[in-house]
C-alpha cells in the first residue's frame, strides 16, 4: 500500500503504527509512512520566523472580525449589513491590492520613497527562497496590516458613505497610499534611513488609517441630527454592545500577532524572549488603558461608559505599538493608560469640532497612535523626539493631503453621500437590500 | 361592552393578570410600548454628551369587558398596578359596539 | 525546595531567576528549575509538524463556532436555539464517533475501500511514536475535518428536521460515510491510487457534506411557505447578519488551517514555505470569491446581497481547496473568483428545483467543491481531467446513495421532520425548550 | 539602502530577493536582508516551550471573550452592557495585579504556602534567561489563568453585585487569594510537596473562582424574583442563546491552551506528543460532557435544554483539566460525562439551596472541578485519593473562608449590592448609562 | 366611522391583509403583541425548574373604516384569519369621531 | 375626554411630542407598529428572489385629552408630523368613557 505523496492528495497518515484503545489489531499496514524525501534538512531559525509570519498574519486577520464586529455593535441596527459588508470587502480588497501593486511598491526596490509598480509572488511549490523566512509569509503577514489601515477608515464613515465611493477608496489607500507611505520606513525609505522608529505600527498603520479617516470625515460631513440646531451633540447610541465587546476582544487577541510578530522573528532565544516581553508589553497596555478609562468615565462622567472602556483598551494597544518591546512593564501600563485618557478626552473634542466619528477611530487610531509614537524614545534610546516628530508630521501630510484629494475625486464623480432619505431609512434598505436584524422591532426613532 | 386599556408599569404585568384572572376575565392582550409623562426619564452620558431619555418602558394592557364589569375591572388593575410612586400609568375606558370570537363566530358578551 | 515533575503537577517556573520590576529580593531559590530529564532531545522536524497538526486542527476545531454562527444568523429567530444546539452536538458527535471507528477506518490498514473498525488510541503518556509526527496530534486534525463535513448537512436542512433523526445521521457520517470515502484517497485507496488529487478536501469533505445535504434536502421536503402556490420563490430572510458575517469571518480564519496543516509537515524550508504559498492562495481565493459576488450581486440584482458575498468568500475558499498550494496568486484569484460566481448564479437554481437549501451550502459545498477538484489539472501538471472527473463521480454516487438510503430509514424508523404545527411556532419552543431570544418580541409573521 | 534595524523600525524584507508575478523587474535592491546578527544560535527547546506558552497564552487570553459572550448571553437584555464591562474590566485588572504581586508571590521564592510581594519583571529587550523558556511567555501563561478565576466570580454574581464593590474583589483575588493558593501547589508549596496533582488546574483555577462565587453568592442572595414566595424556583431565562453558545465554542478553543501548554514543554518528542494526547483528551471530554447532558435533558425532561448542554461541554472540559494527559480516550470521555452529569444534576440542587447562580458557574468549575481533582487517581497511578482530598479540603476552605471574609469586608465598607430599584431597571441603565440593545424593544416582565 | 381592531394569529396576517385589500380598503396599521386567554401558553423547563409561558405571540390589526363598510370588514377579517382552533383571537369594533390624513388634511371618510 | 390615535412617520416622534408638549400636555404613549397604505413598501431581492415589504415602519402615538383639548391636539400632530409626502399617516379620535390615574386613584380630568 502506497500513500499519496504530499501534492497528489495531501495527506499521509501514521496510521500504521497507530495504537489500538481496545485490542491490537491482526495486521497493520507495512510500508505506510514513508516521509517525503526532504531535499534538505529544515533550518530551525527559518521555520519559526516563518512561523511567526503564518502566527502573526492568522491572528492579525483575524482583526478583521474584530473590526466588523466593533463597528456592527456601535451603528445603529438598519446600518448594520452595510458596516458588515464593508468590512468584509475592504479586506478582500486589500488583499487583492496588495498582491496587484502594494507588497512591491512598499518593499521591492525602493528608491527611499517608493518601490515597484507590480504584482507580487512566491517561490515555486515545493521550493524555499534564500534568506531568514519565506517570503510567502511575510506577504501575508504585511498584507493583514494594510486591511487593518482600512479598517479604521470604514469606522469612521460609517452611516453614511455610499458602498462603492468607499471600496473605491479602499482600492487606492491599499494598493497605493498605505504601501508608498510604508516604504519610508519599513520599506527601508528616507524615514528610516533618518532613524524614525515605529516598531509595529502607530503611525504607519493606525496613524495612516486615521489621517485617511480624518479627511474623509472632513469632506462628507455628520451624520444627519448628530449635531443639533444649536450645535449641541445629540448622541446615537450603537445597536449591541455584545458585538462592539466581542470585536474589541477579538483586537485585543489579534493585538498578539500585530505586535510580536513584527519582531520579526523568532529563531533565537532572545528573539523569542522579546516576542514574550512584547505579548507581556501589549497585554499590559491594553489593560491600562482600560482600568484609565474605566476610573476616568466614573470620575468625570458619574457612570463607566463601555464604549470609552472598550475604546480605551484599543486606545493603549494603539500606544504601545510604536515600541512593544522595550518598555518596562511600568511604562508599558503608564503608555496604555495615557492611551485611555486620550480616549475620554479627545471622543468629546472632535464632537466639539463637529467631526462624526461614529466608532471613535480617530481618538483611537489617530490620537492614541501619535502618542504612542512621540512616546518610543521615553523608553528606546535610539531614538529621539524630534525625527519622530518628523515622521509624524510627514505620514500626517503625506496621508491626510493625498487622501482628501482622493476623497474629493471619488466626490466629483460618482458622489460620497446617501441621500437624506437613504440615511433615514437606512444604508440597509437603501444599498444592501439586507436588513441585519430583520425581525426585530428596532426604534426606528432615530 | 366596555374596552379597558391600561398603561402599566412592566414588572406590574404578572400582578395584574392575576387580579384580572381572579375576576374571571379569560382574555387579555399586552404590547409593549414606551410612555411619556410625569415621570421623567433620565438624563444619560453617551461618549462624553449627555442626553435625554424622555420615554420609558411600559406595558399596555387590553381587555374587552361586559359593561357590568368594567368597574370592578378597573378597580382590580389600578389596586394591582398601583405602586404608589410616580409613572404608575393611566386606565382608559371606552364603549365598543361589537365584539367577535374568531374561532367560533360568536359575538359580543359571548365572544369575551 | 523541590518543583513538581510534570506529571504530577503541570507546572513547573523560572521564577527563581525572576528579575524584580524595581528592587531585587533577598533570596533566590537556589534549586528551582532543574528541567526534566529528557529522553531524547527532540527533533525539531517532529515537533514542527506535530505543531502543525495541532494548530491546524485547533483553527478548523474553531471553525465549528464558525458554522453555528452562520447558520444561526441564516435561520429565523424562533429556530436559533435549536440550530446552535445541532451544530454543538454534532461536533461532539463528530469526535466521538472518529475516535471510535472513523479514523481507522480511513487510515488504518486501509484495503482499497475501507480500514479497520475499532476505536484508535495514541502512544501513553510521555513516549512519542516513530514517524514523522505525533498520531495523537494528527488524529485531531483529521476529526475536526469530519465535522466541518457534519456542519454542512446541518445548514441545509435547517428549520424543519427533528433533533434526534438529524444526529442518528451524523453518527452515521462521521463513524461510517465520511472514513470510508475518506480512506479511498487518504486513506491510500484506489483513488489514491489512480492518482486522484485534492489536496485538502474539496471534494473529500465538502462535497461530501454538500451531498449528504442534497439526499436529506430532497428526502424531507422544503420548509412550509418557501415556494408558493404558484411555485413562485417566498425568501425567508436569516435573523442576524452580524451572526452570519461572524461565522464567515471564523471560517476564513479556520481555513488557514484546514488548508495550511493540510501540507502535512513544516519542518523543511520547503514545507514552511509551501503552507506559506497556501496561506497567501487561500486568502487570495476568498478575496476572489467575495470581490466576484460583490460586483456580480450589483450587476445583477441592482443591489449587494450581503449574504451572497458571505457565500462567495466560502465558495472561495472551498474552491481552492483541492489545490491551494500550486496555483499561481492570479491563478488562486481566479479560482476562487469563479467560486463567487458560482454562488450568485445556483443558490436561485436550487430554488428553481425547489430544493431548500436554508443556508446556501449546496451551492458553497457541494457545487464549489466539484469546481475546485475539476480545477486542479489547471495547476497541477501532475493530474488529470479525467481522474478527477472519476472522483467526484465516485463520491457522489457513494455518497448520495448512501446517504439517501440512511436517511430513508431514519424517515422510516423514526421520522425526520417536525409537524407543520412545530414548524411554525418554531424548533425552539418545540425541541430545545428555551428560545434563543426570548425578550426581544420578533415578528412573528413568517 | 539599508534596512531599519529591527529594534528601530520592527520591519526588514526579503523583498529583494522576491519573485514577480509576471514579469522580471529590471533591478532589485542588492544589500536588502542582512539578517540581524545573533547573538547565539537559537535553541530549538527553548524556542519551542516559549511559543507553547504563547500560544497556550494567547488561546486563554481569548477565554476572557468567551465568559463574556457566555454570560452575556446568560443575563436578561437590561443587565448585558455590565456583564460584558465587568469581563473586561477583570481581565485588565487580573493582568496589571497579577504583574503587580501575583506571580512574585506564587512563583517566587515560595516559602510552602506564599512567595514573594513585588512586581514582576523580564530580562531586558535582546536578551534571553538561562532556562527552558523565556520567563515572560510564562508570566503571560499564568496571568491569564487567574483571569479565568475571576471571570467564574462574574457570573455566578451577575445581575445584582454592583461594579466596584466586585472589581476590588477582583483586585484581591488576582493579586492575593488564587497566587498564595496557587503557591502551594504550582509554586512547590507545601501540597506539591505533598504529592498533590492538578495538571492544568481543576481545583486551582476553576474550584478556587467556584469557591470565591459561592462565597459571594451567599453573601449577596439571589435576584429578585428568583424564587417565589412558596419558595418555588422562578426561571430567569438568558437573553441571548447565540452569544452563550458562542462563548462556549470560544472556551473549549481557549482550552487547548489551557490543557496543552499546561504541558510546560513541546521541545521534545514525546513532550509534543504528550501535548498531542491532551489536545484529544480535552476534545473527548467535552464531547462526553455535551453527550451526557443532551441525553440526560431529553431522558429526564423531555426536551433538550441548551443551557445545559453549554454547561456540560464546559463542565467536561473542567473535569478533564485535573488530569488531561494520562486517561485513555475512553477514560477521557467517561471523565467528561460524568461532568456533564453533575451539571443536570446539580443546578437545580443549588436552586433547592436558593443559591442563584446566573450561569451555573459553581456546577460547572467548582464542583466539576472537584470531580476532576477527585479522578486523577484513577488514572494517574502517582496519586492517592487521599492527598488529592486534603488538597481539595485546603482549597475550599482557605479560599471560601478568605473570600468571605473579603466580601464581608467589601460589603460593610461600600456595599455590594444595587438597590431593589436599580436591578429592576437594569444595571445597565443604573450603572453602565449605556445599554446594550438600545433600538430593540425588550420584554421588560422581569 | 368605525374602528375595527383583531387580534389574530401572527401565520395569518397575510391572508388578513389580502382579505381587506379585496374589499377595497386600502390602509391598516399592525402590532405585534402578546396575548393571553382561553389558549393556554404552554410550561417550559429552564435550567431544570419548570415555568408556564402564559402569553403566546399574536398580531394586532387595526382598520379604521366607513362605518357601511365595518361588518363586512369583520366578516372579512374573521373568515380569513378563521382556523378553527382554539386561540384563533378576537374582533373588536367601535366608533371613531374623526380621522385626519397628515399628509394633505382631508378629515373623515376621505382620509381612509 | 378624547382619545387622539395617531400613526406618524417614525422620525417626525420627537416633533410632535415637542408640539404636544407645547400645547400642554402631560403624557402620552408610544408604540412601534407596522403600517400599511397607499405609500407602497419596496420590493427586495434576497439570494436572488424578489419579495415585498408591504409593511413599512411607523409610529402610535396616543393621547387622552379633555375633550376641548382635541381639536388643537389634532391639529398640532397634524402640523408637525406632516412631511407632504405619502405615507405622513392618520389620525383618529375617540371618545372614552373614564380615565384613571393608578398612582393616585384621580379618575377623567384630573388623571391626564
Ligand atoms: N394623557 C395621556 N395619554 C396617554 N397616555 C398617557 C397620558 N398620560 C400619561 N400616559 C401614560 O402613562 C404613563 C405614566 O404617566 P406619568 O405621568 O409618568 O405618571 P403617573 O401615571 O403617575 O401620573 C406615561 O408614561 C404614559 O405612558
Ligand atoms: N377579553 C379580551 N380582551 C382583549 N383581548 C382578548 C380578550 N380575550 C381574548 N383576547 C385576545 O384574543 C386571543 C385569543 O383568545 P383565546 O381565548 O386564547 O382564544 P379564542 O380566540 O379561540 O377564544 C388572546 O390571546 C388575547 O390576545
Ligand atoms: N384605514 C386605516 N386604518 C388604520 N391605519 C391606517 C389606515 N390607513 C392608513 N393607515 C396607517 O397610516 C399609514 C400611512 O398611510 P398611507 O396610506 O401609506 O399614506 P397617507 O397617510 O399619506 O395616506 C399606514 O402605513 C398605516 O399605518
Amino acid at each position: 500500500m502506497k500513500f499519496p505523496s504530499l501534492f497528489t492528495s495531501g495527506r499521509a497518515s501514521l496510521g500504521a503504527i497507530a495504537l489500538m484503545g481496545f485490542a491490537a489489531l491482526p495486521a497493520y499496514a507495512q510500508d505506510a509512512a514513508e516521509p517525503a524525501a526532504e531535499a534538505a534538512a529544515g533550518d530551525p531559525a527559518f521555520i519559526f520566523n516563518t512561523l511567526l509570519f503564518l502566527m502573526g498574519g492568522f491572528l492579525v486577520m483575524w482583526m478583521a472580525a474584530g473590526f466588523a464586529m466593533l463597528e456592527a455593535g456601535m451603528v445603529r441596527s438598519k446600518n448594520v449589513s452595510m458596516q458588515l459588508l464593508k468590512n468584509i470587502a475592504l479586506y478582500s480588497i486589500a488583499g487583492l491590492m496588495y498582491w496587484a501593486v502594494g507588497y512591491s511598491l512598499m518593499y521591492v526596490n525602493v528608491n527611499g520613497y517608493f518601490g515597484t509598480f507590480w504584482p507580487y509572488s512566491w517561490p515555486a511549490a515545493g521550493t524555499a527562497n534564500e534568506g531568514d523566512y519565506a517570503v510567502a509569509s511575510d506577504w501575508f503577514f504585511q498584507m493583514v496590516f494594510v486591511a487593518t489601515a482600512a479598517s479604521i477608515v470604514s469606522g469612521t464613515l460609517a452611516e453614511r458613505i455610499k458602498l462603492w465611493p468607499f471600496l473605491v477608496f479602499v482600492v487606492v489607500l491599499t494598493g497605493f497610499i498605505y504601501p508608498i507611505a510604508g516604504s519610508w520606513q519599513w520599506g527601508g525609505g528616507w524615514l528610516s534611513e533618518m532613524g524614525f522608529s515605529d516598531f509595529a505600527g502607530s503611525t504607519l498603520v493606525h496613524s495612516v488609517g486615521g489621517w485617511a479617516a480624518l479627511a474623509g470625515a472632513l469632506l462628507l460631513g455628520a451624520r444627519t441630527d448628530k449635531y443639533g440646531p444649536k450645535g449641541q451633540v445629540q448622541p446615537i447610541p450603537g445597536s449591541n454592545m455584545a458585538l462592539a465587546t466581542l470585536g474589541t476582544f477579538i483586537l485585543w487577541l489579534g493585538w498578539f500577532g500585530f505586535n510580536g510578530a513584527s519582531q520579526l522573528a523568532m529563531g533565537t532565544n532572545s528573539d523569542v524572549s522579546d516576542v514574550s516581553r512584547i505579548f507581556a508589553n501589549t497585554n499590559l497596555a491594553a489593560a491600562g488603558g482600560v482600568i484609565a478609562a474605566l476610573i476616568l468615565t466614573q470620575i468625570v462622567y458619574k457612570k463607566v461608559d463601555i464604549t470609552f472602556v472598550l475604546n480605551g483598551a484599543l486606545a493603549g494597544l494603539v500606544s504601545i505599538t510604536a515600541e512593544p518591546l522595550m518598555p518596562s512593564p511600568f511604562m508599558a501600563i503608564v503608555i496604555g493608560a495615557i492611551g485611555g485618557v486620550i480616549v475620554v478626552f479627545t471622543v468629546p473634542l472632535l464632537d466639539k469640532l463637529k467631526i462624526d466619528d461614529v466608532v471613535g477611530a480617530i481618538p483611537v487610531h489617530l490620537i492614541a497612535g501619535i502618542w504612542g509614537t512621540i512616546a518610543v524614545p521615553l523608553t528606546n534610546p535610539d531614538t529621539s523626539f524630534g525625527v519622530q516628530f518628523i515622521g509624524i508630521v510627514a505620514y500626517g501630510v503625506f496621508t491626510f493631503v493625498v487622501s482628501l484629494v482622493v476623497w474629493m475625486i471619488i466626490k466629483a464623480v460618482i458622489g460620497l453621500r446617501v441621500s437624506a432619505e437613504e440615511e433615514l431609512s437606512g444604508l440597509d434598505v437603501a444599498e444592501v437590500g439586507v436588513e441585519a436584524y430583520p425581525e426585530f422591532i428596532a426604534s426606528r426613532v432615530r | 361592552m366596555k374596552f379597558v386599556m391600561a398603561i402599566i408599569k412592566p414588572f406590574k404585568l404578572e400582578a395584574v393578570r392575576e387580579a384580572l384572572t381572579e375576576l374571571g376575565i379569560q382574555g387579555l392582550t399586552v404590547t409593549e410600548v414606551k410612555g411619556f409623562g410625569r415621570q421623567k426619564g433620565h438624563t444619560e452620558i453617551y461618549r462624553g454628551a449627555e442626553y435625554a431619555v424622555s420615554f420609558l418602558p411600559k406595558v399596555k394592557v387590553e381587555v374587552a369587558v361586559d359593561s357590568d364589569m368594567a368597574d370592578k375591572v378597573v378597580e382590580a388593575i389600578a389596586t394591582a398596578a398601583k405602586t404608589g410612586q410616580i409613572g404608575d400609568g393611566k386606565i382608559f375606558v371606552h364603549s365598543i359596539d361589537k365584539a367577535v370570537r374568531i374561532r367560533t363566530g360568536e359575538t359580543d358578551t359571548d365572544a369575551l
